[in-house]
Protein backbone atom coordinates (compact mmCIF):
# COMPACT_ATOMS: atom_id res chain seq x y z
CA UNK A 1 0.00 0.00 0.00
CA UNK A 2 1.38 3.51 -0.72
CA UNK A 3 -0.10 6.37 -0.60
CA UNK A 4 1.61 9.83 -1.74
CA UNK A 5 0.63 12.87 -2.13
CA UNK A 6 2.89 15.46 -3.52
CA UNK A 7 2.73 18.65 -5.81
CA UNK A 8 5.16 17.84 -8.13
CA UNK A 9 4.19 15.98 -11.70
CA UNK A 10 3.57 12.09 -11.15
CA UNK A 11 4.48 9.69 -14.64
CA UNK A 12 1.30 7.42 -14.90
CA UNK A 13 3.00 5.17 -16.96
CA UNK A 14 6.39 5.12 -14.71
CA UNK A 15 3.97 4.34 -12.23
CA UNK A 16 1.88 2.11 -13.42
CA UNK A 17 4.92 -0.15 -14.41
CA UNK A 18 6.69 0.43 -11.29
CA UNK A 19 2.99 -1.32 -9.62
CA UNK A 20 2.34 -3.85 -11.70
CA UNK A 21 6.23 -5.28 -11.28
CA UNK A 22 5.55 -5.40 -7.53
CA UNK A 23 2.27 -7.42 -8.26
CA UNK A 24 3.29 -10.04 -10.54
CA UNK A 25 1.49 -12.95 -8.75
CA UNK A 26 -2.10 -11.03 -8.89
CA UNK A 27 -3.23 -11.51 -12.69
CA UNK A 28 -5.18 -8.60 -12.92
CA UNK A 29 -3.98 -4.74 -12.30
CA UNK A 30 -6.38 -1.62 -12.81
CA UNK A 31 -5.56 1.62 -12.56
CA UNK A 32 -7.33 4.83 -12.80
CA UNK A 33 -6.11 8.46 -14.37
CA UNK A 34 -7.95 12.13 -13.19
CA UNK A 35 -6.54 14.39 -15.52
CA UNK A 36 -7.15 17.89 -16.21
CA UNK A 37 -9.45 18.65 -18.54
CA UNK A 38 -9.63 21.46 -21.15
CA UNK A 39 -11.80 22.67 -23.82
CA UNK A 40 -12.35 24.80 -26.33
CA UNK A 41 -14.95 26.12 -24.57
CA UNK A 42 -13.23 27.12 -21.24
CA UNK A 43 -9.61 27.78 -21.88
CA UNK A 44 -8.13 26.93 -18.71
CA UNK A 45 -5.38 28.84 -17.52
CA UNK A 46 -4.05 26.64 -14.38
CA UNK A 47 -6.53 24.23 -12.02
CA UNK A 48 -5.32 25.25 -8.29
CA UNK A 49 -5.57 22.36 -5.77
CA UNK A 50 -5.61 23.31 -2.02
CA UNK A 51 -5.72 20.19 0.33
CA UNK A 52 -5.29 20.00 4.39
CA UNK A 53 -2.01 18.62 4.81
CA UNK A 54 -2.28 15.68 7.86
CA UNK A 55 -5.69 15.52 7.54
CA UNK A 56 -5.00 14.37 3.93
CA UNK A 57 -2.69 11.76 4.28
CA UNK A 58 -4.91 10.29 7.32
CA UNK A 59 -7.99 10.55 4.88
CA UNK A 60 -5.97 8.35 1.82
CA UNK A 61 -4.40 5.54 4.02
CA UNK A 62 -7.85 5.06 5.90
CA UNK A 63 -9.68 4.64 2.44
CA UNK A 64 -6.97 2.76 1.03
CA UNK A 65 -6.97 0.38 4.20
CA UNK A 66 -10.74 -0.29 3.61
CA UNK A 67 -10.09 -1.04 0.54
CA UNK A 68 -7.60 -3.32 1.32
CA UNK A 69 -9.93 -4.95 3.77
CA UNK A 70 -13.34 -5.22 1.96
CA UNK A 71 -11.34 -7.05 -1.31
CA UNK A 72 -8.78 -9.70 -1.74
CA UNK A 73 -5.64 -7.35 -2.95
CA UNK A 74 -2.56 -7.58 -3.30
CA UNK A 75 -1.87 -4.29 -3.43
CA UNK A 76 -3.23 -0.68 -3.69
CA UNK A 77 -1.70 2.65 -4.62
CA UNK A 78 -3.05 6.43 -4.58
CA UNK A 79 -1.24 9.52 -5.95
CA UNK A 80 -2.79 12.92 -5.69
CA UNK A 81 -1.24 16.07 -6.39
CA UNK A 82 -1.58 19.76 -5.41
CA UNK A 83 -0.70 23.01 -5.95
CA UNK A 84 -0.82 24.56 -9.49
CA UNK A 85 -1.51 21.83 -12.61
CA UNK A 86 -2.01 23.09 -16.13
CA UNK A 87 -4.18 21.66 -18.82
CA UNK A 88 -3.56 17.79 -19.69
CA UNK A 89 -1.60 17.40 -16.24
CA UNK A 90 -2.23 14.26 -14.38
CA UNK A 91 -4.01 15.17 -11.16
CA UNK A 92 -4.07 11.54 -9.24
CA UNK A 93 -4.74 7.69 -10.02
CA UNK A 94 -5.29 5.00 -8.17
CA UNK A 95 -4.00 1.33 -8.65
CA UNK A 96 -5.25 -2.00 -7.68
CA UNK A 97 -4.18 -5.26 -8.17
CA UNK A 98 -5.69 -8.87 -7.40
CA UNK A 99 -6.36 -12.14 -8.56
CA UNK A 100 -9.17 -11.52 -9.91
CA UNK A 101 -10.49 -8.60 -12.10
CA UNK A 102 -13.81 -8.11 -10.30
CA UNK A 103 -11.78 -7.40 -7.23
CA UNK A 104 -9.42 -4.76 -8.81
CA UNK A 105 -11.91 -3.05 -10.86
CA UNK A 106 -14.53 -2.80 -7.65
CA UNK A 107 -11.77 -1.53 -5.44
CA UNK A 108 -10.49 1.12 -7.67
CA UNK A 109 -13.97 2.19 -8.11
CA UNK A 110 -14.73 2.23 -4.30
CA UNK A 111 -11.47 3.80 -4.04
CA UNK A 112 -12.30 6.62 -6.10
CA UNK A 113 -15.79 7.60 -4.84
CA UNK A 114 -14.76 7.70 -1.55
CA UNK A 115 -11.49 9.84 -2.34
CA UNK A 116 -13.31 11.75 -4.61
CA UNK A 117 -15.85 13.30 -1.52
CA UNK A 118 -13.93 12.19 1.67
CA UNK A 119 -10.50 13.34 1.08
CA UNK A 120 -9.59 16.83 1.89
CA UNK A 121 -9.08 18.11 -1.44
CA UNK A 122 -10.39 21.74 -2.84
CA UNK A 123 -10.25 22.27 -6.64
CA UNK A 124 -10.59 26.11 -8.19
CA UNK A 125 -10.31 26.70 -11.67
CA UNK A 126 -8.69 29.47 -13.03
CA UNK A 127 -9.87 31.14 -16.73
CA UNK A 128 -9.71 33.70 -18.93
CA UNK A 129 -13.14 34.36 -17.45
CA UNK A 130 -12.41 34.14 -13.52
CA UNK A 131 -11.75 32.04 -10.97
CA UNK A 132 -13.92 29.35 -9.56
CA UNK A 133 -14.25 26.75 -6.96
CA UNK A 134 -15.40 23.56 -8.55
CA UNK A 135 -18.79 22.82 -6.54
CA UNK A 136 -18.80 18.96 -5.34
CA UNK A 137 -21.15 16.84 -7.37
CA UNK A 138 -24.35 15.40 -6.41
CA UNK A 139 -23.86 12.62 -8.10
CA UNK A 140 -20.54 11.89 -6.37
CA UNK A 141 -22.33 12.28 -2.77
CA UNK A 142 -24.63 9.59 -3.90
CA UNK A 143 -22.11 7.11 -5.71
CA UNK A 144 -20.99 6.45 -1.96
CA UNK A 145 -23.70 5.20 -1.20
CA UNK A 146 -23.28 1.82 -3.21
CA UNK A 147 -20.80 0.57 -0.70
CA UNK B 1 -7.54 27.38 22.67
CA UNK B 2 -8.03 25.94 19.44
CA UNK B 3 -6.74 25.65 15.84
CA UNK B 4 -9.21 26.59 13.92
CA UNK B 5 -8.68 26.20 10.12
CA UNK B 6 -10.45 26.92 6.90
CA UNK B 7 -10.10 25.90 3.14
CA UNK B 8 -11.08 26.69 -0.06
CA UNK B 9 -13.92 29.97 -0.30
CA UNK B 10 -14.65 29.51 2.94
CA UNK B 11 -10.55 30.44 3.24
CA UNK B 12 -10.99 33.31 1.31
CA UNK B 13 -13.95 34.79 2.80
CA UNK B 14 -12.60 34.38 6.45
CA UNK B 15 -9.67 36.10 5.01
CA UNK B 16 -7.14 33.49 6.80
CA UNK B 17 -5.99 29.96 6.46
CA UNK B 18 -6.25 29.07 10.46
CA UNK B 19 -5.83 31.28 13.69
CA UNK B 20 -5.94 29.94 17.41
CA UNK B 21 -9.55 30.80 18.95
CA UNK B 22 -9.81 31.21 22.74
CA UNK B 23 -12.81 29.65 23.54
CA UNK B 24 -15.47 27.78 25.78
CA UNK B 25 -17.66 26.43 23.35
CA UNK B 26 -18.99 22.95 24.38
CA UNK B 27 -19.53 22.02 20.32
CA UNK B 28 -18.76 22.93 16.86
CA UNK B 29 -22.05 24.53 16.84
CA UNK B 30 -21.37 26.63 19.65
CA UNK B 31 -18.25 27.55 18.50
CA UNK B 32 -19.98 28.84 14.45
CA UNK B 33 -21.64 30.60 17.07
CA UNK B 34 -19.59 32.83 18.74
CA UNK B 35 -17.51 33.13 15.63
CA UNK B 36 -20.69 34.24 14.30
CA UNK B 37 -21.39 36.91 16.63
CA UNK B 38 -17.92 37.91 16.99
CA UNK B 39 -17.54 39.52 13.19
CA UNK B 40 -19.67 39.75 10.03
CA UNK B 41 -17.17 37.51 7.75
CA UNK B 42 -17.51 34.45 9.85
CA UNK B 43 -21.33 35.35 10.09
CA UNK B 44 -21.31 35.73 6.12
CA UNK B 45 -19.27 32.55 6.18
CA UNK B 46 -21.31 30.55 8.02
CA UNK B 47 -24.86 31.82 6.84
CA UNK B 48 -25.46 27.86 4.65
CA UNK B 49 -24.43 25.27 7.25
CA UNK B 50 -26.02 22.77 4.42
CA UNK B 51 -22.73 23.80 1.87
CA UNK B 52 -20.16 23.23 4.78
CA UNK B 53 -18.35 19.96 6.11
CA UNK B 54 -16.00 20.23 9.29
CA UNK B 55 -13.50 18.36 10.75
CA UNK B 56 -12.12 17.59 14.34
CA UNK B 57 -8.76 16.48 14.95
CA UNK B 58 -8.54 15.82 11.13
CA UNK B 59 -11.52 13.37 10.93
CA UNK B 60 -14.87 14.35 9.40
CA UNK B 61 -17.10 15.12 12.06
CA UNK B 62 -20.95 16.52 12.93
CA UNK B 63 -22.21 19.99 13.75
CA UNK B 64 -22.73 19.04 16.88
CA UNK B 65 -19.36 16.98 17.73
CA UNK B 66 -17.83 18.16 21.19
CA UNK B 67 -14.99 20.23 21.63
CA UNK B 68 -13.92 18.98 25.28
CA UNK B 69 -9.72 18.21 24.62
CA UNK B 70 -10.06 18.83 20.87
CA UNK B 71 -6.59 20.77 19.46
CA UNK B 72 -7.71 21.46 15.39
CA UNK B 73 -11.05 22.19 14.14
CA UNK B 74 -11.17 22.65 10.26
CA UNK B 75 -14.18 24.27 8.25
CA UNK B 76 -14.10 23.45 4.25
CA UNK B 77 -17.18 23.45 1.61
CA UNK B 78 -17.47 19.38 0.54
CA UNK B 79 -14.48 17.73 -0.99
CA UNK B 80 -13.56 17.81 -4.92
CA UNK B 81 -10.56 15.37 -5.08
CA UNK B 82 -10.17 13.04 -7.58
CA UNK C 1 -10.51 3.09 -30.95
CA UNK C 2 -7.36 1.01 -31.69
CA UNK C 3 -7.38 -3.04 -31.84
CA UNK C 4 -3.98 -4.32 -31.62
CA UNK C 5 -2.86 -7.94 -31.92
CA UNK C 6 0.45 -9.19 -31.74
CA UNK C 7 2.60 -12.07 -30.54
CA UNK C 8 5.08 -9.22 -29.11
CA UNK C 9 5.70 -7.92 -25.34
CA UNK C 10 3.91 -4.41 -25.09
CA UNK C 11 4.76 -1.81 -22.26
CA UNK C 12 1.74 -1.15 -20.25
CA UNK C 13 3.14 2.54 -18.84
CA UNK C 14 4.34 3.21 -22.40
CA UNK C 15 1.22 2.37 -23.71
CA UNK C 16 -0.95 3.89 -20.80
CA UNK C 17 0.87 7.17 -21.51
CA UNK C 18 0.51 7.20 -25.41
CA UNK C 19 -3.51 7.07 -24.75
CA UNK C 20 -4.21 9.68 -22.23
CA UNK C 21 -2.07 11.54 -24.06
CA UNK C 22 -4.62 11.26 -27.01
CA UNK C 23 -7.39 12.48 -24.78
CA UNK C 24 -6.84 15.22 -22.30
CA UNK C 25 -10.32 16.79 -22.65
CA UNK C 26 -11.23 13.60 -21.21
CA UNK C 27 -10.36 13.79 -17.83
CA UNK C 28 -11.11 10.18 -16.61
CA UNK C 29 -8.92 7.33 -17.87
CA UNK C 30 -9.00 3.39 -16.94
CA UNK C 31 -6.59 0.83 -17.83
CA UNK C 32 -7.23 -2.89 -17.37
CA UNK C 33 -3.66 -5.13 -17.56
CA UNK C 34 -3.75 -9.08 -17.65
CA UNK C 35 -0.69 -10.50 -16.47
CA UNK C 36 0.61 -13.79 -16.60
CA UNK C 37 0.49 -15.15 -12.76
CA UNK C 38 3.07 -17.45 -11.25
CA UNK C 39 2.68 -18.83 -7.76
CA UNK C 40 5.28 -20.88 -6.01
CA UNK C 41 2.74 -23.90 -6.00
CA UNK C 42 2.84 -24.25 -10.11
CA UNK C 43 6.53 -23.24 -11.10
CA UNK C 44 4.58 -21.69 -14.78
CA UNK C 45 7.49 -21.91 -17.23
CA UNK C 46 5.48 -20.44 -19.94
CA UNK C 47 1.95 -20.13 -21.22
CA UNK C 48 1.19 -20.04 -24.50
CA UNK C 49 -1.89 -18.38 -25.93
CA UNK C 50 -3.27 -19.52 -29.60
CA UNK C 51 -5.85 -17.43 -31.21
CA UNK C 52 -8.23 -17.62 -34.14
CA UNK C 53 -6.82 -14.81 -36.82
CA UNK C 54 -9.26 -13.08 -38.55
CA UNK C 55 -12.00 -13.54 -35.82
CA UNK C 56 -9.98 -12.30 -33.53
CA UNK C 57 -9.73 -9.32 -34.92
CA UNK C 58 -12.72 -8.94 -35.77
CA UNK C 59 -14.41 -9.81 -32.28
CA UNK C 60 -12.23 -7.13 -30.41
CA UNK C 61 -14.16 -4.66 -33.08
CA UNK C 62 -16.88 -5.37 -32.31
CA UNK C 63 -16.82 -5.67 -28.80
CA UNK C 64 -15.13 -1.90 -28.73
CA UNK C 65 -17.68 -0.49 -30.74
CA UNK C 66 -20.03 -1.91 -29.17
CA UNK C 67 -18.79 -0.14 -26.00
CA UNK C 68 -18.38 3.29 -28.34
CA UNK C 69 -21.77 3.07 -28.69
CA UNK C 70 -22.91 2.24 -25.46
CA UNK C 71 -21.30 4.66 -23.04
CA UNK C 72 -19.75 8.46 -23.49
CA UNK C 73 -16.42 7.74 -24.06
CA UNK C 74 -13.49 9.64 -25.83
CA UNK C 75 -11.57 6.45 -26.82
CA UNK C 76 -10.24 3.24 -26.24
CA UNK C 77 -7.89 0.83 -26.99
CA UNK C 78 -7.14 -3.38 -26.91
CA UNK C 79 -4.10 -5.15 -26.92
CA UNK C 80 -3.90 -8.72 -26.75
CA UNK C 81 -1.10 -10.99 -27.48
CA UNK C 82 -0.78 -14.32 -28.62
CA UNK C 83 2.48 -16.90 -28.50
CA UNK C 84 4.44 -17.85 -25.64
CA UNK C 85 4.33 -15.52 -22.39
CA UNK C 86 6.49 -15.97 -19.28
CA UNK C 87 5.30 -15.37 -15.80
CA UNK C 88 5.01 -11.30 -15.02
CA UNK C 89 4.73 -10.86 -18.41
CA UNK C 90 1.52 -8.49 -19.21
CA UNK C 91 -1.00 -10.39 -21.85
CA UNK C 92 -3.02 -7.77 -22.93
CA UNK C 93 -4.44 -4.36 -21.49
CA UNK C 94 -7.53 -2.77 -22.17
CA UNK C 95 -7.99 1.73 -21.61
CA UNK C 96 -10.97 3.80 -21.58
CA UNK C 97 -11.21 7.38 -21.41
CA UNK C 98 -14.45 9.29 -20.31
CA UNK C 99 -15.95 12.49 -19.51
CA UNK C 100 -16.95 11.29 -16.08
CA UNK C 101 -15.09 8.14 -14.46
CA UNK C 102 -18.38 6.23 -14.61
CA UNK C 103 -18.24 5.82 -18.53
CA UNK C 104 -14.87 4.72 -18.08
CA UNK C 105 -15.21 2.23 -15.59
CA UNK C 106 -18.36 0.83 -17.16
CA UNK C 107 -16.51 0.38 -20.55
CA UNK C 108 -13.39 -1.21 -19.26
CA UNK C 109 -15.36 -3.82 -17.46
CA UNK C 110 -17.44 -4.46 -20.49
CA UNK C 111 -14.50 -4.80 -22.64
CA UNK C 112 -12.93 -7.06 -20.48
CA UNK C 113 -16.25 -9.46 -19.61
CA UNK C 114 -16.48 -9.85 -23.56
CA UNK C 115 -13.01 -10.01 -24.36
CA UNK C 116 -13.07 -12.97 -21.84
CA UNK C 117 -15.46 -15.10 -23.24
CA UNK C 118 -16.54 -13.88 -26.61
CA UNK C 119 -12.66 -12.88 -28.25
CA UNK C 120 -11.36 -16.56 -29.67
CA UNK C 121 -8.41 -16.76 -27.61
CA UNK C 122 -6.83 -20.25 -25.64
CA UNK C 123 -4.70 -20.23 -23.00
CA UNK C 124 -2.07 -23.36 -22.35
CA UNK C 125 0.00 -23.24 -19.07
CA UNK C 126 2.70 -25.04 -19.24
CA UNK C 127 4.03 -25.91 -15.93
CA UNK C 128 6.92 -29.03 -14.40
CA UNK C 129 4.67 -31.28 -14.01
CA UNK C 130 2.68 -31.17 -17.58
CA UNK C 131 0.86 -28.25 -19.89
CA UNK C 132 -2.77 -27.77 -19.42
CA UNK C 133 -5.39 -25.90 -21.37
CA UNK C 134 -6.88 -23.23 -19.06
CA UNK C 135 -10.91 -23.77 -18.86
CA UNK C 136 -13.48 -21.39 -18.68
CA UNK C 137 -14.43 -19.83 -15.64
CA UNK C 138 -18.31 -20.15 -14.95
CA UNK C 139 -18.16 -16.30 -13.63
CA UNK C 140 -17.00 -15.17 -17.05
CA UNK C 141 -19.38 -16.69 -19.10
CA UNK C 142 -22.17 -15.33 -16.48
CA UNK C 143 -20.84 -11.64 -16.09
CA UNK C 144 -21.58 -11.27 -18.97
CA UNK C 145 -25.63 -11.10 -18.10
CA UNK C 146 -24.94 -8.00 -16.69
CA UNK C 147 -24.70 -5.99 -19.56
CA UNK D 1 -15.80 -27.30 -50.18
CA UNK D 2 -15.87 -25.85 -46.23
CA UNK D 3 -12.57 -24.98 -44.84
CA UNK D 4 -13.00 -26.58 -41.43
CA UNK D 5 -10.36 -24.91 -38.14
CA UNK D 6 -10.15 -26.47 -35.18
CA UNK D 7 -8.37 -24.87 -31.63
CA UNK D 8 -6.82 -25.42 -28.47
CA UNK D 9 -7.71 -29.15 -27.71
CA UNK D 10 -9.47 -29.98 -30.34
CA UNK D 11 -6.86 -29.46 -32.77
CA UNK D 12 -5.17 -31.44 -30.56
CA UNK D 13 -7.45 -34.32 -30.25
CA UNK D 14 -8.67 -33.97 -34.34
CA UNK D 15 -4.40 -33.77 -35.41
CA UNK D 16 -4.59 -30.72 -37.92
CA UNK D 17 -5.72 -27.08 -37.76
CA UNK D 18 -7.58 -27.18 -40.60
CA UNK D 19 -9.06 -28.92 -43.77
CA UNK D 20 -10.85 -29.17 -46.67
CA UNK D 21 -14.23 -30.78 -45.86
CA UNK D 22 -16.32 -32.11 -49.43
CA UNK D 23 -19.53 -31.97 -47.37
CA UNK D 24 -23.51 -31.56 -48.76
CA UNK D 25 -24.36 -30.54 -44.70
CA UNK D 26 -27.33 -28.57 -44.53
CA UNK D 27 -26.58 -27.27 -40.63
CA UNK D 28 -23.42 -27.09 -38.03
CA UNK D 29 -24.98 -30.23 -36.68
CA UNK D 30 -24.94 -32.34 -39.74
CA UNK D 31 -21.22 -31.38 -40.50
CA UNK D 32 -20.62 -32.85 -36.91
CA UNK D 33 -22.31 -35.44 -37.42
CA UNK D 34 -20.69 -36.57 -40.83
CA UNK D 35 -17.50 -36.31 -39.35
CA UNK D 36 -18.23 -38.31 -36.31
CA UNK D 37 -19.40 -40.92 -38.38
CA UNK D 38 -16.09 -40.52 -40.64
CA UNK D 39 -13.16 -41.20 -38.39
CA UNK D 40 -13.18 -41.91 -34.19
CA UNK D 41 -11.07 -38.90 -33.55
CA UNK D 42 -13.83 -36.76 -34.57
CA UNK D 43 -16.09 -38.93 -32.92
CA UNK D 44 -14.59 -38.32 -29.94
CA UNK D 45 -13.98 -34.81 -30.30
CA UNK D 46 -17.14 -33.94 -30.80
CA UNK D 47 -18.80 -36.19 -27.91
CA UNK D 48 -19.70 -33.43 -25.57
CA UNK D 49 -21.27 -30.43 -27.56
CA UNK D 50 -21.63 -28.17 -24.69
CA UNK D 51 -17.92 -28.12 -24.33
CA UNK D 52 -17.76 -26.75 -27.85
CA UNK D 53 -17.92 -23.35 -29.58
CA UNK D 54 -18.38 -22.63 -33.40
CA UNK D 55 -18.18 -19.92 -35.63
CA UNK D 56 -19.19 -19.34 -38.97
CA UNK D 57 -17.67 -17.55 -41.17
CA UNK D 58 -15.89 -16.07 -38.31
CA UNK D 59 -18.73 -15.24 -36.28
CA UNK D 60 -19.95 -17.18 -32.97
CA UNK D 61 -23.36 -19.60 -34.33
CA UNK D 62 -25.58 -21.95 -33.17
CA UNK D 63 -24.99 -25.66 -33.72
CA UNK D 64 -28.47 -25.70 -35.82
CA UNK D 65 -26.38 -22.50 -38.10
CA UNK D 66 -27.12 -23.43 -41.83
CA UNK D 67 -23.93 -23.76 -43.92
CA UNK D 68 -25.71 -22.66 -47.33
CA UNK D 69 -22.88 -20.14 -49.40
CA UNK D 70 -20.31 -20.45 -45.83
CA UNK D 71 -16.82 -20.64 -46.27
CA UNK D 72 -15.27 -21.15 -43.37
CA UNK D 73 -15.99 -23.53 -39.52
CA UNK D 74 -13.96 -23.43 -36.45
CA UNK D 75 -14.64 -25.35 -33.89
CA UNK D 76 -12.78 -24.78 -30.36
CA UNK D 77 -13.64 -24.81 -26.51
CA UNK D 78 -14.98 -21.89 -24.82
CA UNK D 79 -12.65 -19.04 -24.81
CA UNK D 80 -10.42 -17.74 -21.95
CA UNK D 81 -9.26 -14.65 -23.55
CA UNK D 82 -8.25 -11.74 -20.68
Amino acid sequence: MRIVVQAKPFDLGAEANDFAKGVAGAGAVVTFTGIVRDTAQRDLEVMEIEHYPGMTERALTTIAEEAMARWSLADCLVIHRYGRLQAADPIMMVATAARHRADAFAAAEFLMDYLKSRAPFWKKEITQSGADWVAARDEDEAALKRW
Amino acid sequence: MIDVLYFAWLRERIGVPREKVETDAATVQDLIAELSAREERYALAFSDLASLRVAVDQELADFDAPLAGVREVAFFPPMTGG
